[in-house]
């Protein structure tokens, strides 16, 4: 046989070096003992990215390899405690099925290409459109995480106005509300809460592992919990009590709440004197919000509004309605974020012990930052999605990106002919699957970075491997009091890059290399500077605290134009609402045999990025739709049976639990389950994706997603398993 | 001689499966075999409804059905009161799955025996806590020594009216519940 | 629940051999003549290779024969420890097994062939096999719907019933044609009070603590109400029952057959209802 | 059979890495020929294109039906310092096993291609390194086969069972088959 091929191993030295292999080494039992019993170990302090909160870890690193992943007690977020899904992290990384290589779409395939071939020809590209229909031509989302900073620079760089986050499908109504009522976004002072109301928040099915210990603390020296929820989640379960009120009518409750507050003066005058203004402006637009009328909305009881309000005014100033998270799901939720915003400031809690608190170190803004790289400008064209505009003046700075498909597709205002998504999967994220595969298709140019082929990523021209939290470095973290870095506990696996290298390759080769003319340290130490720490300092220890963790009680300093908390802010006139937050339906109504459409997250998953995660798929394979038994029986709905769920939209079909835990005129699922990357094969097709029942639309204030005003229809479509 | 006991506080539970997970992955459990299970139900009619969750693993009872049924004395209960099971010894009959009212017992497809959890052993010979106890995000478990009367798990019992599951089976478990 | 359908074969064929060797000593009792000799043959015959075909069943559920792992010592380990009925029952099952083979191959060499200690030893061990199929469950405080006296009874009374059936059908192949008097009213009486004991369970586990009311209902009316009422009560035990008050002890082969098959086909849904059936105590109260 | 060993196994190595063009225009000529005298039959060969997806399709580096890395098939770690949920899991790479081979590529002086990187236990580098040993009548064949390469077997197992087709199917039946051989020559003499 005569054979001309090529061969893979190639010998990297002399050769000949065979007979270097000894029986002891070419035994495999043999050689595996010896290397655990003599294999070095070394623990690397870093941060975990199973989800968005960044919690502190400790990973253990055997012969080049992760064999363990900790909680680092030293990091305020986690305090040494990590949940399910830090706990699958090596799976992650070392699952078969991830990104390895980047990927260039050819036909309906893609096929490996090198890394310079896909940043020079991505780059042309950009360039090519940069030409010929403006630097706006380029949008470019993400769920921002440590490496932010490298996407703006880039795309003020590049010219663009359209780096847009996950924000509108997540916390842009609080944002919006909070910054322009407290000049910033507080969070709660959990461990010391006396009583605190939730209005969907759901701290153990939406995990952030040091609130949970602080909630807990919370409880147990007896804090009064409440949940307003149409659901009976896993944190009504552990509320003192639950409020199973009607979808999209908090805002209803919390007006009463502020109605009564104020008639029988059970707020903190000092605090309302001093560090408020428009009181009388509330005053006078609540009058009307009688927990009578509020009863007639939200189907609650006046005589349980009125106890709630009473006991939550006399546990002042450790008295809290949680800002929340995820509160994008209703056309009036920007005004419920106001109402809470007012009812946290009538309890004077703010640096209250048990009450909200602003962050207390913040990096300086890059914007702000000089001396690496030239002067950033301001783009010239306004945003795609209006955000920060006329229309949306309050949306500025968190963008509207579940509307993306509707602008490429009508082209206006102006053309769109590339996309680039970070960290981010909007396809199955942003509501209206169909209809982001559809515009997508449309664009000249489609990139994303992931570290697994997302839904989104199959629609890219382009596919970037990232290297998993586990191997890569990031600009540095702030938590709570302390600074912490994310490094890389061993080499890339694979032929991937972190993030902050493939923006800076990007960048070269889309001719605005120099603006990113410094190394990840040179860059990280210009944010470490105001704290005189090192980003070597930082290597060594992973976490370093900036103070004793103490913490002083006190009102702190609040950057709104007029210095005070503004009850009544000119701000949301010019958006388009009142001065003072004020009752607003929400945008659809149930009935006619259409239900409300809810859904939200597990404690085992991640938004879509967990469910082909091994340990994690096996917790919870897939989601079912919770239906209120008396809603089942009507339907002819039995527990276990498939069923389908259809929107304007679109339709999936899913297994029914029939319970009692729902509000009979809603459904609920969990969201992410339902991918269908054929590259995720755990995942594949496992429940169903919300995302094709929920509509690409907008809630007029703050622009977000507003995405559980939809309605949809339930029918059995075959029986279940235990029918 | 110690004398093991926990407690789990369901009020600070967050049913979050996170000491589900630790305890899998302590002892490199094959995907579907759990030592601790989350159990719920639901009480009462839409609005008046509550849902209650459960955690349930071996109770470790000083009076166990299991090792009375088991027909090979595979089962044993420690001076320490922890009850393990001898894999070797086993003849795989299953009668103490049938006898546990805990059902705390699951088969190894792998070994061909049930298991069931060990309250973590080897971490507590070496003083660490249990994996679900140091895992938990509620902080809703207590693990400590009976016999010593300064062990916090006395004040925690007594403080928080802690009741053994099913008290009246006579079983004498040593987890105590509040619920 | 842990056991299931293979267990309850065990059961059925352990209280099946047991019965028809105690049904075969009734038999040689009421004096051995030629018209019932293939009776008394059979059902002692039959008795030790039926508890040993169950025994192999019990063998195959044992969880370490499913995993692959061939380590047969570990059965010689069931034999040590007193405080479980299974170490009583694979006392009972050893002895019992050689006890009736050596006595059920002297009946077959020669059906006059007698020997007291044998006959009484094997009587007392196919008694104490019978009880111990229900004692098994009968203690297991975990499943309220067991823990009572009336399962042991009803396993006795099930295995002597489906004993009965097994050295009827046995003595056929041995060319026996009619069956003793005393089969009639024993038949009729056994019917009578399986049926009895069967509501005294279900009554006392309609009315005892909530999973003993799940089991019961689980069989009343529930997912197995059609095996329960249809294979059980009507075809197991009423239908036989009244062929066996009504049909002459000279009956033909064909309904005395349809009899026994009826028998044993409810002898075995009633261990299987009642493995099935088992729920655990309530533990969120 | 008294074939070259060297020669088929990197004859096996070649024909199940990803194809070229190259690889293609081979195994129209020289290829077919070559597993003809080995008594295989690949049968018609697809267009270019098509073998792609195939083996894409079969043994691709995302989501395949038939993994050709061995650690997916290996118990990942049997360290007590390792993660036990991680050590008993199987289907991940970097196994011990990759591990072992890696470090006996860099101890004879071989380095793993980029396309190979994070599975150094790839079967097609595998077989070559095989190659070198059966040329160099290295004594460690043996372990190599018994530790190493006795995951064909399942690729085998797992092949059929995914129905795969064409000249692919005949590949991992001769795979299989020529293993058989292999263990029998390098074991069945002590046995």
């Amino acid at each position: 046989m005569k054979l001309t091929r090529r061969s893979f191993l190639k010998a990297s030295a002399a050769t000949g070096a065979l007979a270097a292999l000894s029986g002891g080494v070419m035994s495999f039992e043999r050689w595996a003992a010896k290397a655990a019993e003599t294999g070095d170990v070394k623990l690397v302090p870093s941060i975990c990215e199973m989800c968005g909160t960044k919690c502190g870890i400790i990973v253990k690193v055997k012969n080049g390899r992760v064999v363990k992943i900790e909680g680092n007690k030293e990091h305020p977020n986690g305090k040494g405690k990590i949940c399910a899904r830090g706990n699958a992290g090596m799976k992650l990384l070392y699952d078969p099925d991830r990104l390895k290589q980047p990927l260039k779409k050819e036909g309906d395939k893609f096929v490996p290409i090198s890394w310079e071939q896909a940043f020079k020809e991505i780059g042309e590209k950009l360039k090519e459109i940069k030409a010929k229909y403006g630097p706006e031509a380029l949008v470019w989302s993400t769920h921002p995480e440590l490496a932010y900073d490298y996407e703006v620079i880039f795309n003020l760089a590049f010219g663009s106005p359209n780096l847009t986050s996950h924000a509108p499908t997540c916390y842009s109504p609080r944002n919006v509300a909070y910054k322009a009522m407290y000049g910033e976004v507080p969070t709660v002072d959990y461990g010391n809460v006396k009583y605190y109301i939730s209005c969907g928040r759901n701290l153990v099915e939406g995990i952030n592992v040091s609130q949970v210990l602080g909630i807990m603390k919370a409880k147990e020296k007896g804090a009064k919990l409440i949940a307003l929820d149409p659901r009976y989640s896993n944190f009504a379960a552990l509320a003192s009590e639950w409020v199973p009120i009607r979808p999209g009518t908090d805002l209803a409750f919390l007006l009463a709440m502020i109605h009564l507050i104020i008639k029988n003066e059970w707020y903190d005058k000092e605090f309302v004197k001093n560090y408020t203004i428009g009181f009388e402006e509330v005053a006078a637009e609540v009058e009307k919000y009688t927990p009578k009328w509020a009863e007639e909305i939200t189907g609650i009881p006046a005589a349980t509004i009125e106890r709630i309000t009473e006991e939550f005014a006399k546990a002042k100033p450790a008295a809290v309605v949680d800002p929340g998270w995820h509160v994008s799901r209703y056309m009036n939720s920007t005004e419920m974020l106001r109402a809470g915003a007012v009812i946290n400031a009538l309890m004077g809690n703010l640096g209250m012990k048990g009450g909200l608190k602003f962050p207390k170190y913040k990096f300086t803004k890059v914007e702000e930052r000089e001396g690496l790289w030239p002067k950033l400008e301001k783009p010239k064209a306004k945003r795609f999605d209006g955000a920060g505009g006329e229309k949306w003046p309050l949306a500025k700075g968190l963008g509207m990106i579940q509307m993306l498909p509707e602008h490429i597709l009508s082209g206006q205002p102006y053309p769109i002919k590339a996309y680039i998504a970070n960290h981010h999967n909007p396809v199955r994220s942003a509501g209206n699957s169909e209809k982001w595969i559809e515009a997508l298709k449309q664009l000249e140019l489609v990139v994303v970075i992931d570290v697994q082929m997302s839904e989104t990523a199959m629609m890219a021209h382009y596919v970037l491997p990232e290297s998993t939290y586990l191997e890569r470095f990031d600009p540095p973290q702030i938590a709570g009091n302390a600074v912490a870095l994310r490094q890389p506990a061993v080499e890339p696996l694979h032929n991937t890059m972190g993030v902050d290298d493939i923006i800076k390759e990007l960048a070269h080769e889309a001719g605005i290399g120099q603006y990113f003319n410094f190394t990840l340290e040179q860059f990280s130490d210009q944010m470490l500077k105001p704290f005189n720490i090192t980003f070597k300092q930082l290597m060594e220890k992973g976490v370093i605290a900036l103070d004793d963790g103490k913490t002083e009680y006190k009102v702190p300093e609040i950057k709104t134009d007029s210095g005070k908390i503004e009850l009544a802010s000119g701000a949301f006139e010019k958006a388009g609402a009142k001065r003072v937050p004020t009752w607003k339906p929400p945008g659809v109504t149930e009935g006619n045999g259409k239900l409300r459409f809810l859904h939200g997250h597990t404690a085992v998953h991640t938004h879509t990025s967990t469910f082909n995660n091994e340990y994690l798929h096996a917790l919870m394979p897939e989601n079912v739709l919770w239906i209120n038994t008396r809603t089942a029986e009507k339907l002819g709905i039995k527990n276990g049976d498939l069923v389908e769920v259809k929107s304007d939209y679109g339709k999936v079909t899913i297994k029914a639990k029939v319970t009692e835990a729902i509000h009979p005129d809603a459904v609920y699922m969990v969201h992410g389950f339902g991918g269908f990357s054929p590259y995720q094969k755990k995942a594949y097709k496992k429940g169903a994706s919300t995302s094709f029942i929920i509509p690409c639309h907008v809630e007029p204030v703050s622009g977000a997603a507003a995405d559980c005003e939809v309605l949809v229809e339930v029918r059995k479509v075959g029986g279940g398993a235990n029918a | 001689m110690p004398k093991y006991a926990m407690v789990i506080d369901m009020t600070k539970c967050a049913a979050c499966q996170a000491c589900t997970v630790a305890c899998e992955a302590e002892w490199g459990l094959p995907p579907g075999e759990k030592f601790t299970r989350l159990e719920e139900r639901e009480i009462g009619k839409f609005p008046n409804v509550r849902r209650e969750f459960l955690l349930i693993q071996c109770q470790h009872c000083d009076k166990a059905p299991c090792i009375e049924v088991c027909p090979t004395g595979a089962t044993y209960k420690r001076e320490d009161g922890i009850v393990l099971l001898d894999d070797k010894r086993c003849a795989g009959c299953k009668y103490c799955m049938v006898a546990c009212p805990y059902q705390a017992r699951v088969i190894n497809h792998e070994k061909g025996v049930p298991e069931k959890c060990r309250f973590c052993y080897h971490r507590v010979e070496q003083g660490k806590k249990p994996a679900c106890v140091s895992t938990c995000i509620g902080e809703a478990r207590y693990f400590g020594d009976l016999e010593d009367p300064n062990d916090e798990i006395h004040r925690i019992i007594h403080q928080k009216q802690a009741k053994p599951l099913r008290g009246d089976l006579g079983t004498k478990p040593s987890i105590y519940y509040v619920r | 629940m842990a056991w299931g359908i293979i267990i309850a074969i065990y059961l059925f064929l352990a209280g099946a051999g047991a019965g028809a060797f105690l049904i075969a000593v009734m038999t040689e009792r009421s004096g051995i003549n030629k018209e019932n000799e293939a009776l008394v043959k059979a059902g002692t015959i039959l008795a030790a290779p039926l508890v040993a075909i169950g025994t192999l069943f019990l063998v195959l559920d044992l969880t370490w024969v499913e995993a692959g792992k061939f380590e047969p010592w570990r059965i010689f380990y069931l034999y040590t420890h007193f405080t479980s009925m299974i170490t009583w029952g694979t006392w009972i099952l050893t002895l019992f097994m050689p006890v009736s083979f050596v006595y059920g191959w002297m009946k077959l060499k020669n059906p006059y062939y007698t020997n007291n200690a044998l006959r009484c030893a094997g009587a007392v061990l196919a008694f104490a096999t019978s009880v111990y199929t229900g004692v098994l469950l009968g203690v297991v405080k975990a499943v309220p719907f067991w823990n009572n006296a009336v399962i042991p009874m009803l396993f006795v009374v099930s295995a002597l019933v489906t004993g009965m059936a097994t050295a009827i059908l046995g003595s056929f192949v041995f060319g026996g044609k009619t069956l003793p008097d005393f089969f009639k009213p024993l038949h009729t009486w056994l019917a009578v009070i399986e049926l009895l004991l069967l509501f005294f369970l279900l009554m006392i586990a309609a009315n005892g603590p909530e999973a003993a009311r799940q089991s019961a209902e689980m069989i009343i009316s529930g997912k197995y109400s059609l095996y329960f009422w249809g294979v059980l009560v009507f075809l197991g035990i009423i239908v036989p029952g009244v062929i066996g008050a009504t049909a002459s002890p000279k009956a033909g082969k064909g309904i005395k057959a349809l009899d026994a098959l009826l028998v044993l086909a409810g002898g075995f849904t009633l261990r299987a209802l009642i493995l099935l059936a088992a729920v655990p105590v309530t533990l969120m109260n | 059979m008294e074939h070259n060993r060297v020669e088929i196994y990197r004859l096996l190595a070649y024909t199940l890495s990803e194809p070229d063009l190259e690889l293609y225009r081979w195994l129209k000529s020289d290829g077919a020929k070559a597993f003809g005298e080995l008594g295989v039959n690949l049968g018609e060969l697809p267009g270019l294109p098509e073998l792609s997806r195939q083996y894409q399709e079969y043994f691709g580096l995302y989501a395949p039906k038939v993994s050709l890395i061995e650690s997916v098939y290996r118990k990942w770690s049997s360290d007590p310092e390792v993660d036990p949920v991680m050590a008993n899991s199987r289907g991940f790479l970097m196994s011990d096993h990759a591990l072992h081979v890696a470090a006996l590529y860099e101890k004879a002086g071989l380095s793993i291609p980029e396309e190979f990187s994070g599975m150094p236990d790839h079967l097609v580098l595998e077989l070559e390194f095989m190659a070198m040993l059966v040329e160099n009548n290295h004594p460690g064949q043996r372990d190599f086969l018994v530790d190493h390469l006795s995951f064909i077997e399942q690729v085998v197992e797992k092949s059929r069972e995914e129905n795969i087709m064409g000249i692919y199917r005949e590949i991992v039946e001769f795979l299989g088959k020529f293993y058989q051989e292999e263990k029998n020559l390098l074991l069945g003499k002590q046995g």
